[in-house]
């Protein structure tokens, strides 16, 4: 049960693990990028489920005039920290992709292909 | 201004890098470089003055005070950190001016510019933050603007090496975010003063050794320790010349300082090296890294490349020293790691002046050199000389560091390695001096001597290696009380 | 002027000397008077300071800090002073001799071989007056570096051979055996300074201290111990007057000076003979000089055997050293100023024999003594020294380290000696011998305007052979720097 | 009917239905942004997802309109300098804030009231974010897009 209990752990290590099998085995450079990003996402994954509270709300401050006396016993929030850690993740995932994907299109202008072994005969 | 000056030291290159990307112009966009990083080489300078005078100086970006808000926190190992990164940067840059013109087109030089701002301000963050995911926000802003000014290297072999790195990179990056994910989540902070202070009460939980394996793994890839530094080699051999000399000076010395600040001010050495064995990982690794990458570079034919691995065993060298976990081994590492930023970026500017003339830094083509580029190849040799640890050198003083340090702690055969790895050193830097000197070049080609925008400041890198090398007290002094607050209890 | 700062004018005049021959390098006669005017100022200056060591001064001069606690400094004390002495008037008369020799042989890029023959000079001087060792260590890698250019003068494939040889031994020594035992003895004494008695005698075990001198006695690979003395034959491609000064003034005494200097003031004397491997390293010594002069037997090109003779007398006074006790170290010290001497004149009149009649090899200068009675008699003389005959001032030397092997109860060593000094009487004596009274051989067109050297190359020689001469009839210079060394009354 | 620089196939210019819907629905997805934008200031939001949603609604009108006409609405140089000029902005903010004695991105320093301070330093920070992350989006899109149309 505690390993069921722990199911976001799963999910994200699978993830974590097709990603880095895909960029480890793969020899099409898009694929690895693919794998990558998988592999970055997987941690994405791991950090927003680190926030969830059990029962715990949107961290949205409710001005207390609005609530009233409802606003004496405590809110339980989620954490919203990991979510902007992963804002910010999130954006240098992008600029990552896009830096690989571009590489990727000059290296199929230079090499003529995007596959690792032709491209390590091509450069010999 | 003043109180601010720490927050500048980032910002400043931070303002100025879109203002040069929208100045559609090499010329300006270099002009607004050079603002950039001889700012940053005073603020640096500044900051570490008032560190050593008034102790740490800590931060809060936003008003927001930590742990709530990312804090900038300066003590005397970020401050000089900062101070090798700045200085490289202000002496790369007007080398950089003359030597892009020829390497870059003019229509991506801004950009080019653009990208050399962001890792100055990149590595300059990582050096003063005091939050360990700005840490990799940094890391990946210095990382980010390494892989495209490497792929902007003429050859197009650059674009498969940066490529590989940018694979490497992002995984190790990534490692460091799962290793700094696993440790919030088992401590709720991410300031690095508070993580040191709540480990302790959880570390027996079985999720930090994981978080520091991690971690271990994501920085020891990004400081390219053997066997992990594949991309390295590749990515300093065909990045344009400025770039390779700029972040073989600079990117691999802020990622020792990563291994420093995770391992001693955030795990403590108890921790790191009683309970991890860090030590039986590290030592190994350096060892082999000395003696294995320096046999590789002697049989390198291409001089960047040997060069590069060269780099690889000095790093090394200054994992070795911080692998003793003493504040004599610490303190080695980190006089090394300004050491070595000088001879490393004084032989790569100079292998980028050959680069400039003759367009090949293969060993065979650089027959005869010493006669046409007196002044380059005496700066390739003044540095090398350094580089093999002639007295009076700033290797001299590293190995002088490195071998105490090895020796108070009675390991003889340690120093023994070390010293191999200097004669080791020796070899391939005289291979280069023979073919430089004993050979007669090539009569069909009139070489000339490199323009002096890049005499100039390969030169001071190489007066500098003397210099600290003859009066080495300043940087001992430093590096010594560095190594204590390091190795000391956080306050 | 402070007493320190003659000291710093005196390691800086070569340095001035070499900044004046490159500015006069397109007038050869001005450079080469430059040259000798500063060689002239240095030993005035070296003069000068022996007065003050032999009235009991030590002049002292701290540079700078290099790294906390130690100091790049100079001190000058009578062990140093015979180096120094030595070496700054060997500089001028080589000089001299060079002027003579470079000429005659047409070589190139001359400005450059004054050029570092005189910063070679410098770091001699350097190694003589430092204080500490890490001050002797800079200056012994400094003297390494400088003399490469001098070995490797002609850049030809066979330089380039010779010179990986010379600087792959004197650096695979120095840095992989002394300077552990540098920072050894840092670690374990706290302080680098030389001082009388020594400084590391109770610091460590006995064991680990025997370990430290063995590192130190084959770390000074200049000392040319075998197996690490390889280096020292193939310098021999260098022009003769870097042979001279290399075999006779800087590098090789450097190395043995070096040597005398960690024994008595790093170990003590007191504590070497307490040590394992002293007596070891004793025999090492002694199997050096025997295999030196074995081979030097066979060599037929002159110079060759003049090479591994120097191994050979380089490891008599390495012995000194080790018989650690105070006739083998005065012995040792004044063999180096002897040595110095003998084999000087041994190396001017090999390269007059090359310069006038271009021959090498030693078979084939039978005769020649009839046309260069000047030079061979030369040869003669310092062949006397360097056996260990009077009238020359090697047997001085020599008779001090057999007695040093007496008090040491050591007679295997003075058989040693003996047998070496009949080798050399053989292999020396040899030369003149047949130069005077063998017929030419056939082939060789001796006679055929083949006269004497020129002339400044002969007045050079004429100096050292006479000098050889004179420190028979009066060692007393050397002798009473050594045995103020060994703490006699100055 | 002629082929479609990018795709290479026919252009199809009687998708009516995808043309008017893009027309449409671009006006809704800007306003969208917006609204994320501004709600960004005190409820989920901000500058970046505004940003992004912005860009998309250019890509859309790329897509269906072709890359050409999508040029003449927004240049690449254009993007470049939204690019530029959105960390300008939110480096200025910062730069403001240290003018007025606070720390970088002290928005507290900008008005009288710390809380309007809070304000104002947030819509314009968050209003640099989403023009630099709308200029780099459309910038990339037109990089990638662009590359094969320069090939031809």
């Amino acid at each position: 049960m505690i390993a069921l209990g722990l199911f976001n752990y799963w999910a994200v290590i699978v993830l974590m693990m097709v990603g880095f099998y895909t960029l480890i085995a793969r020899g099409n450079l898009v694929k690895k990028l693919i794998g990558l990003n998988i592999f970055q996402t997987s941690v994405i994954l791991m950090y927003v489920s680190f926030g969830k509270v059990e029962g715990g709300t949107a961290p949205i401050l409710i001005e207390a005039a609005e609530h009233g006396a409802e606003a004496a016993e405590p809110i339980l929030y989620s954490n919203p920290i990991p979510h902007v850690l992963m804002l910010t993740a999130i954006v240098v995932g992008v600029a990552t992709l896009a830096l690989g994907l571009s590489l990727v299109v000059r290296i199929k202008e230079a090499f003529g292909t995007v596959e690792e072994d032709e491209i390590q005969s091509a450069s010999l | 201004m003043s109180q601010n000056l720490p927050a500048l030291l980032v910002v400043v290159p931070l303002l100025l890098a879109p203002l040069a990307a929208l100045s559609g112009r090499a010329k300006i966009a270099w002009g607004i470089a050079t603002a950039a990083c001889w700012w940053t080489l005073y603020a640096a300078i500044s900051l570490l003055l008032r560190v050593q005078e008034s102790g740490v100086i800590r931060y809060s970006l936003g008003g927001w005070e930590p742990p709530y808000g990312i804090e900038y926190r300066i003590d005397l190992a970020s401050a000089f950190v900062a101070l090798i990164v700045a200085a490289i940067g202000a002496v790369t840059i007007p080398y950089a001016g003359t030597s892009i013109a020829k390497e870059v087109s003019e229509d991506r030089a801004p950009l080019f510019y653009t990208a050399w701002i962001l890792m100055l301000a990149g590595l300059l963050g990582i050096a003063i933050t005091g939050d360990v995911f700005n840490v990799f926000v940094f890391l990946e802003i210095s990382s980010l603007s390494a892989y495209s000014m490497i792929a902007l290297g003429q050859d197009r072999r650059a674009l498969t090496s940066t490529f590989q790195y940018l694979i490497m990179g992002s995984v190790g990056a990534t490692f460091i975010v799962i290793g700094i994910g696993l440790m919030y989540v088992m401590t709720g902070t991410l300031n690095m003063v508070d993580l040191a202070e709540r480990l302790p009460m959880v570390e027996s939980n079985r999720t930090i050794p994981v978080a520091f394996t991690f971690l271990t793994v994501g920085i020891t890839l990004k400081l390219a320790l053997f066997p992990l530094h594949l991309w390295l080699p590749n990515a300093y051999t065909y990045a344009p010349s400025a770039v390779t000399a700029f972040m073989a000076s600079t990117s691999t010395k802020v990622s020792v300082y990563l291994l420093l600040r995770f391992f001693f001010t955030i795990f403590g050495e108890v921790f790191s090296f009683e309970q991890m064995r860090l030590n039986m990982v590290l030592m190994p690794l350096a060892l082999i890294a000395i003696l294995a990458i320096s046999l590789v570079a002697i049989y390198e034919v291409n001089v960047k490349r040997m060069l590069a691995f060269s780099s690889v065993a000095q790093i090394g060298y200054m994992v070795l020293g911080i692998s003793f976990g003493t504040v004599l081994g610490v303190t080695a590492g980190i006089i090394h790691l300004f050491n070595h930023a000088l001879m490393k970026g004084a032989l790569f500017m100079a292998m980028g002046c050959v680069m400039y003339r003759i367009g090949s830094v293969q060993l065979d083509k650089m027959a005869g050199l010493g006669k046409a580029m007196p002044w380059t190849m005496a700066a390739f040799v003044g540095a090398g000389l350094s580089l093999i640890g002639v007295p009076l050198t700033v290797g001299f003083v590293s190995k002088w560091y490195l071998v105490q340090a090895a020796l108070a702690e009675g390991q003889w055969f340690v120093a023994g390695v070390v010293m191999v790895g200097s004669l080791m050193a020796l070899i391939y830097i005289w291979k280069v001096v023979e073919v430089a000197y004993f050979q007669e070049p090539d009569p069909d080609h009139e070489i000339i001597e490199a323009p002096l925008s890049m005499l100039i400041p390969t030169w001071v890198l190489v007066i500098a290696s003397f210099w600290f090398g003859i009066d080495a007290t300043t940087t001992a002094t430093v590096a010594t009380q560095a190594a204590e607050t390091l190795l000391g209890a956080m306050p | 002027m402070s007493e320190g700062w003659i000291i710093g004018l005196t390691v800086l005049l070569p340095v001035i000397g070499a900044m004046a021959v490159l500015l006069l390098r397109n007038a050869p006669n001005a450079r080469e008077a430059a040259t000798l005017v500063a060689g002239g100022a240095t030993f005035w200056n070296v003069w000068g300071l022996l007065r003050l060591v032999q009235d009991g001064a030590r002049p002292r001069l701290d540079l700078l800090e290099v790294v906390p606690g130690v100091h790049l400094a100079f001190e000058v004390e009578p062990l140093g002073m015979v180096f120094a002495l030595v070496a700054s008037f060997l500089w001028p008369v080589t000089s001299l001799y060079a002027i003579g020799y470079m000429r005659g042989h047409h070589e190139e890029n001359q400005t450059r071989f004054y050029f570092f023959f005189a910063i070679a000079i410098a770091g001699a001087l350097g190694v003589a007056f430092s204080a500490n060792l890490f001050t002797l260590f800079v200056f012994y890698e400094f003297l390494t570096f400088c003399t490469f250019p001098l070995v490797t003068h002609h850049q030809t494939e066979e330089a380039k051979r010779s010179g990986r040889i010379y600087l792959g031994i004197l650096l695979t020594t120095s840095v992989g055996l002394q300077l552990v035992a540098i920072i050894g003895t840092w670690v374990l004494a706290g302080t680098l300074d030389f001082r009388t008695g020594g400084i590391l005698a109770g610091t460590a075990s006995t064991g680990l201290l025997s370990g430290i001198l063995v590192l130190y006695v084959y770390g000074v690979g200049k000392a040319a111990l075998m197996p690490f003395h390889r280096w020292l034959p193939a310098a021999m491609v260098a022009p003769t007057p870097v042979s001279a000064l290399l075999h006779a003034v800087a590098v090789v005494k450097a190395g043995v000076f070096t040597v005398l200097k960690i024994a008595v003031y790093v170990f003590g004397i007191d504590l070497l003979q307490t040590l394992a491997t002293t007596s070891w390293l004793a025999w090492a010594a002694a199997a050096t000089i025997i295999l030196g002069s074995l081979v030097a037997f066979q060599k037929d090109n002159l110079k060759a055997r003049l090479a591994y003779s120097t191994i050979s007398q380089l490891s008599y006074i390495v012995l000194g050293a080790m018989l650690a006790n105070d006739l083998g170290i005065i012995g040792g010290g004044m063999h180096i100023a002897m040595h110095a001497f003998g084999k000087i004149t041994l190396f001017f009149a090999a390269g007059a024999i090359m310069v006038a009649a271009h021959e090498k090899k030693i078979s084939r200068m039978h005769g020649l003594g009839r046309t260069m009675p000047f030079t061979f008699g030369a040869f003669f003389v310092g062949s006397l020294s360097i056996i260990g005959l009077p009238p020359a001032g090697g047997s001085w030397s020599k008779w001090f380290l057999g007695m040093g092997t007496l008090e040491a109860d050591q007679y295997g060593l003075l058989a040693v000696l003996m047998l070496s000094s009949l080798l050399g009487l053989y292999y020396l004596i040899e030369v003149p011998v047949k130069a005077f009274f063998f017929a030419p051989p056939e082939d060789a067109h001796h006679g055929e305007g083949i006269k004497e050297a020129p002339l400044p190359s002969l007045i050079a020689i004429g100096i050292t052979a006479t000098a050889t001469v004179a420190f028979f009839v009066w060692p007393d210079l050397w002798y009473d720097l050594m045995t103020m060394v060994v703490g006699g009354a100055p | 009917m002629s082929p479609s620089p990018w795709t290479g196939r026919a252009r199809v210019d009687d998708r009516v239905i995808l043309r008017v819907g893009a027309k449409i629905l671009i006006p809704f997805i800007l306003i969208f942004a917006l609204y994320v934008q501004f709600h960004g200031d005190y409820g989920p939001g901000g500058g970046f997802q505004a940003g992004v949603i912005f860009a998309a609604a250019f890509v859309l009108y790329a897509l269906v309109f072709g890359l050409g006409n999508a040029i003449k609405v927004l240049p690449p140089k254009a993007a470049y300098f939204c690019g530029a000029f959105g960390v300008l902005l939110f480096v200025g903010v910062g730069y403001a804030s240290m003018a007025l004695g606070g720390e970088f991105l002290n928005y507290s320093v900008l008005a009288h009231d710390p809380t309007h301070g809070q304000h104002y330093g947030i819509i314009g920070v968050e209003l640099g974010v989403l023009i630099t992350v709308f200029g780099v989006m459309v910038a990339l899109f037109y990089a990638f897009a662009g590359r094969r149309r320069l090939d031809r």
